[in-house]
């Protein structure tokens, strides 16, 4: 079992964001949670991604429990996010986003820079060429030396999956990975991310899109008003009553 | 003012564009060049304009006296912005630019000490009005060329004590703002009445821009002081006041003169304020040297000369350096001038109060310049001792009551 | 003993001035989430205003009203020419901005007033005395003042409609904006509340020392403090840490040193934000 | 005769060092540091002081950025995961702090008498204008030295990291990299060039007190690296310089503006600097020399 989420619990001032939420997902799987508008699927991901403190509850990730694990430590261990309003570093260059993603770099310590250039520029050089793959991978060549900041919304995306890629991430979550992205794109991304899922990545994705995501994923769960209220395969879920009544009827209101 | 700028202009422009022909003009005439560096702009402000008029104005009657030692006084002005760092580069400016051979009216303690490294580096003289005990001895006096025509704050203190002495206080107390010329102050008062043999019961320093001072003023008044000698200024002196007035206490005050002056008093109101003792330095009032600048400087700045004693040192500055350049002979060097400074104001000699009745007078034999800021005997360390006016508040009127002679 | 209440009284006077530039500073942190590091130069133009209509009248609630009239205009003026142009940028930039109006502001009065002191001539009182305690009128008028003006301020928030629209805003603002509240108006009027409560501090401290340029400005620490200790966006726990900071200030400083006061002020702000840095009352986090 | 713009050339380059500490700091990383100016002050008194008591100047000047990064690490380290704005009030009071306590303590640093007589740089060796030279040399030295680390660290995976915590802070984390090691670093750096460049000013004005460190000092180095130019180390180069010709050119001003008294003229000169904060944070944020994007 890869990532175990065990009754997680998020509320403000009362109020239950996230209410005794627990599912798992297996390794190299690919789940999707979705939910209407304020249904705590974001706070979800905080939560297990550790950017946020949740009240009870733990994650666990391959079998370790990650209590109250730093975010870093939790990316370090090998999950890696992104976000819903892509955070690219607008001023570095496609590459170079690509390039800070990967772990373990002598060069980011100082005094290797200063004194040991050679190792840091043969590591450079093997990290550029991994860099050179992924964003041929992610078709991203064309953009690759313009900064982050002036790419389109769906290209930013892709920037972030790129290097979620670069950290060797086991397990990728997707914030609403199809927002705003156009038809096209779209297509695109899911071969991407049906093609590294093949490789053996896990994916969890939380998605507001359910055309798109039904078609890509094998396990799907639905969030009502901070709580889990179906869980199960696609066609499956979308054909519970509970599901249709809240979260179509939410998105018709 | 407008003609000081334009100079510095046309010196910055010509330093320039036109390094050749500016050497050359720095080369060529036989003029004693002095430096006027004032604070213009900032916290001294209210008094740099009539001390840099005041300069120039004695150097003008000096000229039309004839020069001293056969050569005419140069003036170059600068601003010191009352800053260090600034003073330090128009000091700069005037050493090297206009190559001048003494500074004068340096006002704020932190700019004469700023100033004075780099006058000594160039061996020229520098003749300040601040207070800072500092400004006597090396390293800051390191070659004997500082000459102070203010009284130090170590000299405020020492008034403070005789003050304190003749009221018949017994039990002191001081508060003093936490900056040179505050602490100065108490400690002056304090080594004097110590060294009268009588105790000071407490001593409080404080920060400055307080919401209230009522726990350093309650520190103060448990010791049960019967006077508070205060080295302070006047925001600070009208927080403290009130809030002892509203203690309901009724210890006396001694406050230098700063501080106690008629915007205190017009801020407290005559309750408050009613007995407070002020104590300041004063011109040479009543002599005929203060007659010449109060005349001149109500010329230029279309004020009494009372109201800036400031004015009154860089015009004594100008007449001695004068005198002391005439007595010296042609062309002496800044040290065979320094040498004859002390000579021509100390005591021993035919008093003097103008530059022209001085030189006439060199002719004959010794003379004692009595200035317009002081009598101006300079001490071993470059200092005078200026008289001390005592003045009490009664019924809202700063009344001045007798004279100490240190 | 009673030495010490009277020093804890005074503490509690200045704390009251800490408090309520607090509360100011809160209100525009809890909304626009910036530090403004202009809120002491609100209080000083407050202070100035009020020494006008004082002087002009001769009446202290009417100084007192200019001087509030002053400061709302100041913070709204201040947030229509910058802060609203910078709306949505890092926040950065809207505190760098807060430093620039402070500065601007300060050198205005400066070139206007001159640096030397004004004050408020109010006569002065000898104190009552309480057993052995000496309660000055003053005191009694400034501690009234401040608890009435943050009663207002509290019913300004919780009791009128743009009060309501505030907190939604501060709570939410992608929310309320959804929710049809119009941004602009709201940030409007919680610029001139927060404009007038400074001014409010100001006039205090004017009126319990003296009036200068400068005297907003050297506040901004402690003050800073106050409503981090208090919690940003929490009204109350500014005012609160505002006594607590100044009561503290004032019956610590003869032990650790007059000079440091400002230093105890400083200590206390670096030991909030690391041991509890949502203040005591809280609820937006200083730490990411 | 040239001693003047000389004098001026030496401030300026005092000013370059702070701006390009300053500009390491906010402009590359994103830390808002409030403070610069207590790290200025630290590195001048470290020098001063131990001057006093006859250790030599090579010793010294390292000694005073090694103990200008002795005071930013523990600040950094208990203060920089805090967020910007409150970063920025915590080391603005840091700054005031150190200033009192150059104040207060007496027996350390002469209080607010300040500590005059520091020796001049190359006192035993030159005189005159030699020895501004000499002076300006050594400043000349310091930031090229400055200059080339700062290319190197721009151009390397560390810089790669800074550039990207400005950025954005979040992402950072999110990528399993701990942004506070990298931002103490940088505090730390930035600090050793702001006290190095205080060892230089002791020296060269050679008297120093605590009313010479105020805040204002740091808030003139802020327009600076603003109309220079956030993030290019040629803006620190760019503004030093706007800022020197701003601060001497005032002595000129009253020409051009004569209604304003000369008493009013520091209100001024405070004025504009706010001005220059306002209007560059509003319509120009990149500084003068345009986009910061690439180096």
């Amino acid at each position: 079992m890869t990532l175990a989420i065990q009754g997680l619990t998020k509320a403000y001032g009362g109020l239950h964001v996230v209410n005794d939420v627990r599912f798992e997902v297996p390794s190299g799987a690919l789940v999707g949670v979705i939910g209407p508008n304020g249904a705590g699927k974001s706070t979800l991901f905080s939560l297990i991604t550790g950017f946020l403190a949740a009240d009870a509850g733990d994650v666990s990730f391959e079998g370790r429990s990650l209590g109250r694990a730093s975010p870093m430590e939790r990316a370090r261990a090998g999950m890696v996010r992104t976000f819903q309003v892509p955070r690219e570093f607008s001023h570095l260059t496609v590459r170079e986003n690509l390039l800070a993603a990967a772990p373990g770099q002598s060069g980011e310590r100082l005094i290797d820079t200063f004194f040991r250039p050679g190792r840091v520029k043969a590591e450079e050089a093997a990290i550029a060429r991994e860099a050179a793959e992924t964003i041929d991978f992610l078709r991203l060549a064309k953009v690759a030396d313009v900064p982050a900041g002036r790419l389109s919304g769906g290209q930013k995306k892709l920037v972030e999956l790129g290097r979620a890629l670069m950290t060797g991430a086991r397990m990728i979550l997707l914030d609403e990975p199809f927002a705003g992205v156009n038809p096209v794109l779209i297509e695109e991304l899911s071969v991407r991310i049906r093609e590294l899922n093949g490789r053996g990545i896990g994916f969890l994705i939380i998605e507001h899109d359910l055309a798109a995501l039904n078609k890509l994923v094998s396990t799907l769960h639905v969030m009502d008003r901070g709580v889990l209220i179906a869980s199960g395969a696609p066609a499956e879920v979308l054909g519970n009553p509970r599901v249709r009544d809240a979260y179509l009827g939410g998105a018709a209101a | 003012m407008t003609l000081s700028r334009r100079q510095t202009l046309a010196a910055l422009a010509g330093s320039v564009l036109l390094p050749a022909l500016s050497r050359t003009a720095g080369a060529q005439t036989a003029a004693f060049r002095i430096g006027a560096l004032n604070p213009i702009t900032g916290a001294g402000a209210p008094y740099g304009s009539g001390m840099q008029k005041m300069i120039v104005a004695a150097a003008a009657m000096v000229n039309d006296a004839g020069g001293a030692g056969g050569r005419t006084l140069e003036v170059s002005s600068e601003d010191t912005q009352t800053q260090p760092q600034a003073a330090v580069l128009a000091a700069k400016k005037l050493i090297e630019v206009n190559k001048v051979q003494a500074i004068l009216g340096t006002w704020a303690s932190g700019v004469s000490l700023a100033v004075a490294p780099l006058t000594n580096d160039a061996g020229i003289l520098l003749m300040n009005t601040s207070g800072a005990p500092a400004l006597s001895v090396p390293p800051a006096n390191a070659k004997g060329l500082l000459y102070r025509f203010q009284a130090t704050n170590d000299r405020f203190g020492r008034a403070f004590a005789e003050v304190a002495t003749k009221q018949g206080f017994k039990r002191p107390a001081t508060m003093a703002f936490n900056n040179a010329s505050g602490i100065g102050n108490t400690e002056g008062f304090r080594k004097a009445w110590e060294a009268k043999g009588g105790k000071v019961v407490e001593n409080v320093v404080y920060e400055p821009n307080q919401p209230s001072y009522r726990a350093e003023l309650q520190k103060v008044l448990a010791a049960k002081p019967d006077v508070i000698v205060m080295g302070s200024y006047l925001a600070d002196t009208t927080i403290i006041l009130r809030e002892w007035f509203q203690t309901g206490e009724t210890t006396k005050f001694i406050i230098p003169a700063w501080a106690a002056n008629p915007d205190l008093v017009k801020a407290l109101g005559p309750e408050v304020t009613e007995g407070l003792i002020s104590v300041d330095s004063i011109s040479n009032e009543g002599s005929d040297a203060f007659k010449a600048f109060d005349a001149a400087y109500q010329k230029a700045m279309g004020q009494p000369g009372l109201s800036n004693v400031y004015a009154a040192m860089t015009w004594d500055m100008v007449v001695v350096l004068a005198l002391a350049m005439e007595a010296a002979g042609p062309n002496a060097d800044v040290a065979a001038i320094s040498a004859k400074l002390r000579e021509v104001a100390g005591p021993g000699g035919k008093a003097v109060s103008t530059f022209a009745e001085g030189k006439a007078a060199l002719k004959t034999g010794k003379i004692d310049y009595q200035g317009a800021s002081s009598i101006l005997d300079f001490d071993q360390y470059g200092d005078v001792t200026p008289d001390f006016s005592v003045s009490v508040v009664e019924k809202g009127k700063i009344e001045r009551k007798y004279i100490v002679k240190l | 003993m009673s030495g010490f209440l009277e020093l804890a009284i005074s503490g509690l006077m200045s704390g009251l001035v800490i408090g309520l530039a607090a509360l100011a500073l809160t209100l525009v942190f809890g909304v626009a989430r910036f530090a403004n590091a202009a809120t002491g130069d609100f209080m000083t133009c407050g202070a100035y205003a009020a020494l006008l209509g004082f002087g002009a009248t001769g009446s202290m609630v009417v100084g007192g009203a200019v001087g509030l009239a002053a400061g709302a205009l100041v913070g709204m003026v201040s947030y229509l020419l910058v802060f609203r142009t910078l709306e949505g940028r890092p926040s950065v930039s809207a505190l760098l901005a807060s430093i620039g109006i402070g500065f601007v502001i300060r050198a205005v009065l400066g070139v206007v007033y001159g640096h030397g002191q004004q004050v408020f001539q109010l006569p002065l009182v000898r104190p009552w005395r309480v057993y052995d305690l000496r309660i000055q009128p003053n005191d009694l008028k400034i501690g009234i003042t401040a608890l009435v003006a943050l009663l207002v301020v509290f019913l300004v928030l919780h009791a009128t409609p743009i009060g309501r629209r505030m907190r939604a805003v501060a709570d939410d603002p992608m929310l309320a904006r959804v929710s049809g509240i119009a941004p602009r108006q709201v940030m409007l009027a919680l610029w001139a509340l927060s404009g007038a409560v400074a001014a409010l501090a100001g006039v205090l401290l004017g009126i319990k020392t003296v009036v200068s340029p400068e005297m907003g400005w050297e506040m901004l620490i402690p003050v800073f403090a106050a409503a981090v200790l208090g919690g940003i966006g929490h009204p109350v726990g500014a005012i609160l840490a505002g006594v607590l900071l100044g009561v503290l200030q004032e019956i610590a400083t003869p032990y650790v040193g007059f000079t440091y006061k400002l230093a105890l002020a400083f200590v206390i702000l670096l030991a909030v934000l690391l041991v509890r840095p949502k203040g005591l009352f809280g609820r937006v986090e200083g730490v990411r | 005769m040239d001693a003047y713009l000389i004098a001026i050339a030496i401030i300026t380059a005092i000013y370059v060092l702070l701006a390009l500490g300053l500009n390491l700091q906010y402009g590359l990383t994103g830390i808002v540091n409030f403070g610069h100016v207590g790290f200025f002050c630290v590195g001048a008194y470290t020098t001063a002081i131990l001057s006093e008591h006859g250790v030599p100047l090579v010793v010294s000047f390292p000694l005073a950025a090694v103990l200008a990064m002795a005071f930013a690490w523990p600040l950094g380290l208990v203060s920089i995961r805090l967020r910007e704005d409150y970063f920025a009030i915590v080391s603005l009071g840091f700054s005031e702090v150190v200033r009192l306590v150059a104040t207060s303590e007496r027996w350390l640093t002469n209080g607010v008498q300040g500590i005059a007589g520091i020796p001049k740089l190359f006192a035993g060796w030159l005189t005159g204008p030699a020895q501004s030279y000499a002076v300006l040399g050594l400043l000349v030295a310091f930031n090229a030295l400055a200059i080339l680390a700062m290319l190197r660290i721009v151009r390397s995976p560390f810089g790669r990291m800074i550039e990207a915590i400005r950025d954005n802070e979040e992402a950072v984390k999110a990528l399993g990299k701990d942004p506070a090691g990298f931002k103490i670093q940088v505090l730390v750096l930035g600090a050793a060039l702001a006290g190095l460049a205080g060892a230089v000013y002791a020296h060269y004005i050679g008297y120093i007190s605590p009313e010479q460190f105020l805040p204002l000092i740091t808030f003139q180095i802020w327009m600076a690296i603003i109309m220079g130019g956030v993030g290019r180390i040629s803006g620190a180069l760019v503004g030093a310089g706007i800022l020197m010709l701003f601060l001497e050119g005032s002595r000129f001003l009253r020409d051009v503006m004569p209604f304003i008294s000369e008493v009013s003229m520091a209100s001024v000169r405070l004025g504009v600097v706010g001005l220059a904060l306002i209007l560059f944070t509003m319509y120009r944020p990149q500084g003068l020399m345009g986009d910061f994007t690439r180096k």
